[in-house]
């Protein structure tokens, strides 16, 4: 018996699978999943390229310079006294300013701007008649800030585009074919309602869970991409980094899960997807001002809770993720993995029940 | 201001309603999705009153109305449509044309009225016009009580009929019906048939219908064009094709044994019996009497006697062998 | 005494002019909008604001009510700034009266397959647009264009002849900011509804566009460590086009020229994809 | 275990509009079809069968299984609905071969069933391609071929000549006929009345979700008393057979046609008349035809259901 199912469950996933990823409707989510990635690779690309022009400057210098050796530099120098810390500057421009100073004299100004580099940070002089006016250090970029800022992207990516994303395919899975008139096609088959339904579940998780830990992977990659080894190294290994990407990706497969029976549910119940999106989308907003008890009742208190890095909500980070990512109270990680499967089980329960009883009419919209 | 007059006065000139411009000219149209040739070629000259469009799933009959449209391009050949190019002139003809499309098209939150008026006021009625225009071609196709209903509450049937009403509506001189009965029950059929009986006799418009239902197409139309395979397979008027064999005889008889077969066989006419049904051929010579006779004295009921006309079925059925 | 059978009419009579026929996909489309109370209810509570512009203008100029209030007189002034705020309130209005309105105009032809009933007729693609759009124009420019100008011509007529004459260039502004912000609210909502044939997710679909598209300008930023992200976000691009049209001091990283550029392609990219989805058969091979 | 298709009097009802009401049937093997106006109740009736709705009344059996359990039902019950929608993105084959799939049909066997299937209909040129790209017809042909692909016993078909070639029709309906006379099951809905005259063994007339009239044709007929039998007589003196025939007294009514060359009869008793027929034939008239006017479904249909408007 069990083995005929497995036989039908497989079956169903297969003509899913076929349906979900090379569904015309479905590409959006592509979409949504390949943006972050495009974003980190740019990224990646653009730092390398500025690291390549720093490291040129430094070479182009005559002398090896370190970092005090920039931070030496006070307003107020000489050119000569400049060159004598740092040397001939590798890169150097010039203009002439005439400047009013009365109602009809003016003056000449000369202005001088010289870049050093010690290979890691910039160092950009302003120099007027000969004098240095402006100072401006630029640090390299260091792997600690952007991790952070990595974090603050995916956990965004994780709200958004898996919300969607779930919503999209699993919304489909029962609603789009009443809405497309070809539910009938799989009740008219020997199989029983709830075996259909965990099948397009599954083929529904295993669509959205392809879809978003590989983007989840593909941006740690990009994101690392242009790092030094050992820069790389430190990050993965003794800065947790592995097993944050690790969190993440098993982040995502439960989000899914939690996301995907929820949408599973009401895409039986709702003839317009849009309320219970948005429901939902509201009732997790509010869910850090909840009480307790209900709290328990969504997906997000707990992949919040599971999420590696609290990010310290920082005036740097900006308006739309410090509302997402404050977190009232965490709950321990296996408690918040039993929940988030307690509330599927739930959802998948009452869809099992829901699709029973389903009966095709499809009536005109 | 438009001349929409000016074909169909020539369709008037002839005292035979044959017009002198033939009504759809193809020669050599193609046309072509991707690398499947749909049409191939098709040149035909259909001067009829009402040209019923045959041919199996897939011939092209849709795709060469659609092409009339001017909703496909041909890549060979042209088509002319009242004498007009379909490449040059398309708004000419369109301007001459009513449609009435196979899949249902309408405008779901529109009741009929609007609808129609609204169709008849885009192909250049004025408003008043169009308003009087749509109300008629309502009651005409026999709407009358549901037209203030939004069409999306309307069943297939009524659906059917509201398409029929905005093809008309403008006055067209050629009404294009693609399986305008599909779908339809019996009395709606029946209806539909009538229906476009009359316009074809009212000789205000031209008719091409696309119709699956040979009995549908016997009914309304006179000339038939049957495509296969994107070719024409066979052209003809109905009228002429009826008038052939007029000996084969069939019967339907009740009471009968084997002596009536062979008294009928006696006559020297081949017969084949199957059933209660029997169809045989007149020796010349013999006439519906004999059979009466031969009835007569073995005391045999005849249901059914008639002679077998050619019909539409046997075209088709012919046209597909070739 | 006669007796009339009621049958078929042919029809000879006048027929209207070609360009106009437009018009009446305008009319019928509109009268449809309409019948939704909603819809009529939102209309109204769109001029508010502009009622509230009113009353400020008027108290501006009545210096003794305002000495009566003890309120400094200066504290109203009727300048660019004040357009610009009245424009980009009416801007955000009009964009959610677009995602309400714009995707019934067409989704509901194309989910029924109206469309070859339309295009058997003398009458075009490019008119059916125009009819569509136009009514989203016109639907617009009541509650942007046409309350911002009387508003100016009101002020005018306070403030007399020199302000008016100096400020003259502010009206050029009001036409051009509300026709740039019509053009391409009117085109997303009809592309995107052109594209899922399903009126309400096409809504939905708008609403996403504009937030994820500010979401995604901000993560663009903060991971780049620039303010180019902002080209992704349609808004943002429109209130640098406005601020650079009213001249008024707002932090804003895109200069207006650019900003009116990348509008100008996001509308291109909305003319294909309706183009490409309003036909009578969508030929599948 | 019956061996009939059953219902003991099912109503259904879709919140308050009325599907079908009232309905006991006990349907034998052979090709039954349902006739009826739109919205009568013919497309709920299948759905009831195939459990596809459940009734709000009453209880339905099929072959002595019931509706709400397809895991069996659909072992011997295929059902080709009039929804014209598929599944995105399939070819005609995928489209067959995933459902026996569904059944959990191993692989290689669905393949060849699916095969197999395609070319009962004969559809296996176009199998390749997508479902979309079909034309009316094709996509008609396609969902039968789902409804027979696993050889059921019962095979229910929601008007499946619709949209049809006269060629597939023939063939359609021979199919028909052959799974028939194997003792199968075959219910179809049709509106083409002279086809459902040859092709059926039994009717049901519905009529506003009511069952009507059913059984065989003539009995059918023969039930409707009030209904004289009619018959059309093409001669050439329809008017001096016509004053013969009035001497005998079941002649009820004679009317000559318009062309004055065909004459309606109609009669009490038609046996007679067509003995009398014989004799009066001998006399000198030249008689082109002989047929009875209304002993098929349509004259059945029009006395039963009447030819009401299509507005309802």
């Amino acid at each position: 018996m069990t083995r005929l199912w497995w036989t039908q469950i497989k079956a169903v996933i297969r003509l899913e699978l076929k349906k979900t990823f090379f569904a015309k409707r479905g590409l959006w989510i592509y979409v949504v999943a390949a943006l972050p990635v495009l974003l980190f690779i740019a990224y990646a690309v653009a730092m390398s390229h500025d690291q390549h022009q720093t490291a040129k400057i430094a070479q182009e210098g005559e002398k090896r310079l370190a970092y005090q050796d920039l931070v030496a530099i006070k307003s107020g120098m000489t050119k000569e006294e400049v060159t004598a810390i740092l040397g001939k500057p590798p890169l150097i421009f010039h203009w002439n300013e005439r400047r009013p100073i009365g109602p009809d004299s003016t003056v000449e100004i000369f202005h001088e701007d010289l870049h050093y580099s010690d290979g890691e940070g910039d160092l950009y002089l302003g120099l007027a008649n000969g004098k240095v006016v402006s100072i401006h250090i630029h640090e390299g970029y260091n792997l600690g800030e952007d991790a952070v800022m990595f974090a603050v992207v995916q956990f965004f990516f994780l709200r958004l585009a898996i919300f969607f994303g779930c919503l999209g395919i699993f919304m489909n899975l029962f609603r789009g074919e009443v809405l497309d008139r070809s539910l009938h096609f799989y009740f008219l088959a020997p199989i029983r309602r709830d075996v259909l339904m965990a099948g397009k579940f599954l083929a529904g998780l295993l669509a959205t869970c392809t879809i978003f830990v590989t983007s989840e992977l593909l941006q740690s990659v990009a994101f690392l991409w242009h790092f030094s080894p050992q820069a790389r190294d430190l990050y993965l290994y003794h800065n947790h980094g592995l097993e944050h990407a690790a969190v993440y990706v098993g982040v995502t497969i439960l989000a899914c899960v939690g996301y995907g029976a929820f949408f599973l549910v009401a895409g039986m119940l709702f003839r317009n997807p849009i309320i219970p999106a948005a429901a939902v989308l509201i009732w997790e907003g509010i869910n850090p001002f909840l009480p307790a008890l209900l709290k328990q009742f969504s997906v997000i208190y707990y992949l919040k809770s599971l999420c590696p890095v609290d990010i310290p909500v920082s005036p740097g980070t900006p308006g739309l993720f410090a509302l997402l990512i404050s977190n009232a109270d965490p709950v321990s990680p296996p408690l918040a993995i039993l929940g988030i499967l307690v509330v599927a089980l739930l959802a998948l329960f009452v869809s099992s029940v829901q699709v029973r009883r389903m009966e095709i009419n499809y009536t005109t919209e | 201001m438009t001349q929409p007059g000016a074909p169909v006065s020539e369709s008037r000139s002839s005292p035979t309603g044959v017009p002198s411009v033939p009504l759809i000219e193809l020669n050599g149209l193609t046309v072509r999705f991707g690398n499947r040739d749909i049409l191939r070629g098709l040149t035909a000259s259909l001067r009829g009153r009402a040209i019923g469009l045959l041919g199996p799933n897939g011939a092209g009959k849709s795709t060469l109305i659609n092409t009339l449209l001017g909703f496909y391009k041909p890549v060979g050949g042209s088509a002319k449509v009242f004498g007009q190019d379909i490449g040059t002139n398309l708004r000419n003809i369109r301007r001459l044309v009513g449609y009435m499309p196979e899949n249902d098209a309408f405008v779901s939150k529109m009741n009929a009225v609007s609808f129609v008026r609204m169709m008849g006021e885009l192909s250049g009625l004025p408003s008043r016009v169009a308003l009087e225009r749509a109300h008629e071609a309502l009651f005409y196709v026999g709407l009358a009580e549901a037209r203030y209903r939004q069409l999306g509450t309307y069943s297939l049937g009524m659906k059917q009929l509201a398409k029929l009403a905005q093809a008309i509506v403008h006055g067209p001189k050629l009404l294009i019906l693609d399986e305008p009965t599909n779908g339809l029950d019996p009395s709606a059929r029946q209806r539909m048939v009538r229906m476009v009986r009359e316009i074809r006799d009212s000789r205000e418009m031209r008719i091409v219908l696309c119709s699956h239902l040979l009995r549908d197409v016997e009914d309304t139309c006179d000339e038939v064009l049957i495509l296969k395979g994107g070719q024409i397979a066979h052209y003809s008027d109905l009228d002429e094709e009826r008038r052939s064999n007029k000996r084969f005889v069939e019967l339907e008889i009740y009471g009968a044994n084997g002596d009536f077969t062979a008294a009928i066989e006696k006559l020297g006419c081949e017969c084949a019996v199957a059933a209660n049904r029997m169809k045989m051929v007149l020796a010349d010579g013999v006439e519906t009497r004999d059979i009466f006779r031969i009835a007569a004295e073995q005391q045999v009921r005849i249901r059914r006697l008639n002679f077998r006309r050619d019909t539409l079925e046997d075209i088709f059925l012919k046209a597909m062998e070739s | 005494m006669a007796v009339y059978r009621r049958n078929y009419r042919p029809y000879s009579g006048t027929q209207t002019r070609e360009w106009s026929r437009f018009l009446v996909l305008f009319r019928y489309s509109r009268r449809n909008l309409f019948r939704s109370k909603v819809q009529t209810g939102f209309f109204v509570l769109c001029f508010f604001y502009p009622i509230a512009c009113l009353v400020m203008i008027y108290l501006a100029h009545s210096a003794s009510f305002l000495a009566k209030l003890g309120v400094p007189s200066q504290l109203i002034s009727i300048d660019s700034m004040f357009f610009f705020r009245y424009m980009s309130v009416q801007g955000v209005l009009s964009f959610l009266m677009t995602a309400f309105a714009g995707p019934g105009l067409i989704s509901p032809d194309l989910a029924n397959g109206a469309l070859p009933l339309y295009f058997c007729r003398p009458f075009s693609r490019v008119e059916y647009v125009l009819g569509k759009s136009s009514v989203l124009g016109i639907l617009l420019s009541q509650i942007t264009l046409i309350p911002g100008l009387i508003l100016f011509t009101i002020q005018a007529s306070f403030a007399g002849a020199s302000w008016t004459w100096n400020n003259l260039w502010i009206a050029g502004s009001l036409v051009v900011a509300s026709l740039i912000c019509i053009s391409i609210l009117s085109l997303l909502a009809m592309a995107l509804s052109a594209w899922v044939k399903w009126r309400i997710v096409a809504g939905a679909l708008l609403l996403a566009v504009m937030f994820f598209g500010a979401g995604f300008a901000q993560a663009i930023n903060a991971v780049m460590h620039t303010d180019s992200g902002h080209f992704v976000d349609v808004a943002y691009l429109m209130a640098a086009i406005w601020i650079g049209l009213f001249r008024v001091e707002a932090e804003n990283s895109i200069t207006a020229f650019p900003a009116l550029i990348a509008l100008l392609v996001y509308c291109c990219i909305c003319l294909w994809l309706l183009m490409r989805k309003v036909r009578a058969f969508e030929v599948i091979r | 275990m019956s061996d009939r298709i059953i219902f003991e009097d099912v109503s259904k009802f879709y919140g308050e509009i009325l599907g079908v009401n009232r309905v006991n049937l006990c349907i034998p093997p052979g090709i039954t079809s349902l006739v009826g106006p739109n919205g009568s109740g013919k497309t709920t009736l299948m759905n009831l069968m195939t459990g596809l709705v459940q009734p709000s009344r009453g209880h339905i059996e099929v072959l002595g299984y019931p509706t709400d359990d397809p895991e069996n039902l659909f072992k011997f019950v295929g059902y080709s609905t009039q929804f014209d929608a598929f599944p995105k993105g399939l070819t005609g084959f995928q489209f067959i071969y995933s459902y026996l799939c569904l059944s959990g049909m191993p692989l290689q066997d669905a393949e060849r069933t699916a095969w197999q299937a395609i070319e009962r209909v004969n559809m296996v040129d176009a199998a390749s391609r997508k479902v979309a790209a079909y034309s009316k017809g094709m996509r008609q042909r396609i969902r039968l071929a789902q409804a027979l692909a696993h050889n059921p016993k019962v095979l229910v078909l929601d008007e499946p000549l619709n949209g049809l070639d006269p060629l597939a029709r023939s063939e359609m309906i021979a199919l028909f006929r052959a799974s028939a006379t194997e003792g199968s099951y075959v219910i179809i809905s049709s509106h083409i009345l002279h086809e459902v005259d040859v092709i059926s063994d039994q009717v049901i007339l519905l009529s506003n979700g009511y069952v009507v009239a059913e059984g065989q044709i003539q009995s059918v007929r023969n039930e409707i008393q009030e209904h004289p039998t009619q018959i059309l007589i093409r001669c050439d003196r329809p008017r001096e057979l016509a004053a013969k025939l009035f001497e005998s007294e079941y002649t009820i009514e004679a009317s000559i046609h318009n062309d004055g060359r065909g004459l309606l009869l109609k009669t009490r008793d038609a046996d007679r008349f067509y003995l009398a027929m014989n004799q009066l034939a001998l006399n000198g008239l030249q008689i082109e035809s002989i047929a009875p006017a209304d002993d098929d479904v349509l004259s059945v249909y029009e006395y039963l259901i009447g030819n009401e408007e299509v507005v309802r």
